[in-house]
């Protein structure tokens, strides 16, 4: 799977349209019986009192993509699959939005859901990305990931 | 020796810069060294310094035109 | 989560359309942080050398729907979710097509992703519902899950 | 003693039929008895058996009216 280095960085939140489409694109792949999708949706959250309007996200891009590719190859290594993308979101995304689609296939379950589980992990750890919290009264904060 | 520092999240709002450029540096602790007695911002600043876009664990030297990026705690996702 | 039986069921393959609203309501449930989803998609597997042309599904309607409550039930007491949505095909899907759409969110990933695995695992297991794989040439063959 | 039996996939198919009614039946260990004596398709099916929506795992006692159904090993999703 040594493809060249894909962009996964969209402006704006990630519509359910896009992921529709995504899912559609994918039914002409008829060796796949397993797909398995996570995605982020930007919550609420209340700090100190104030609450979360959306987040701003900004990336050391070349770096993440780079980053990323490393671990497209090593899942592709470790699982056997049809097809793994992955879409985030830079700029702003209001609560309730998504902001993170990682979508996996297999021909059978077990690979697509534990490759989408090990993706999502691995790129919260591993991708320079970074989210800040802007509260509905202006503020604001930079996020913690836990 | 000209290095490029990448600035990103809070310590380009602290900075009010994304990128420096800094001259006679040959190494990484240099660097920081230098950014700290120049900056007050970086001391105490949580971050991981990546040379060439690889994250560093030790003392890295540096060329001319070499990239550093001083990367705080990521929260994509 | 005492609610009333909910209906799984639907008539012939589920669109990525019906997927993406069912996304697009959540965005309003701004708790949430995470949606984990697995889809079943039809696969064109081959048999003895006969290709699987679609799967026509059939149910015990009542006692799928009183087993999946028990389910719902169970999972929601395990799992910090706010939402578990459950969809099967009945009838005719075609290869490509998906028959199944496991939905679930909560505030913080783990959850999401956990639940719906073993709402997937445990449907396969325990609800009697039968695939009856329609090949190319018009014969058939009663489905076995592994 | 009328008890409805329910059957589906493959022994629906192979008894051209999605539903039996049976007489003068008592348990279910009984109505297995009648269904192989007269239909050998049961003999050696893989199926297990609910009363009411519910598997048993032993013989049940089956009152008038009991819905007794033959399910084949699931195979949804």
């Amino acid at each position: 799977m040594s493809e060249k280095i894909k962009n996964i960085f969209i402006r704006g939140a990630i519509s359910p349209a896009f992921i529709a489409d995504g899912i559609q694109k994918h039914q002409s792949k008829t060796s796949i019986g397993g797909h398995s999708i996570f995605l982020g949706q930007v919550r609420a959250d209340i700090l100190n009192e104030k609450k979360v309007a959306a987040i701003e996200y900004t990336a050391y891009e070349e770096m993440a993509l780079e980053k990323m590719h490393l671990i497209r190859e090593y899942i592709f290594q470790k699982y056997p699959l049809t097809c793994l993308h992955i879409y985030h979101s830079l700029g702003i995304v209001e609560v309730g939005e998504i902001c993170l689609f990682v979508f996996t296939s297999s021909a059978h379950r077990k690979a697509a859901i534990d490759a989408c589980e090990e993706t999502v992990e691995r790129l919260k750890l591993e991708l320079p990305v970074w989210g800040k919290e802007l509260f509905t009264d202006d503020s604001h904060q930079w996020k913690i990931n836990k | 020796m000209a290095i490029k520092v990448l600035l990103f999240a809070q310590l380009a709002e602290l900075m009010n810069a994304k990128e420096l450029v800094v001259e006679n540096i040959s190494s990484t602790n240099e660097l920081i060294g230098v950014l700290e007695q120049q900056y007050p911002v970086f001391k105490g600043a949580a971050y991981v310094v990546a040379v060439e876009k690889d994250i560093i664990n030790a003392n890295t030297k540096l060329n001319d035109f070499s990239t550093v990026a001083l990367l705080p705690p990521f929260s994509g996702g």
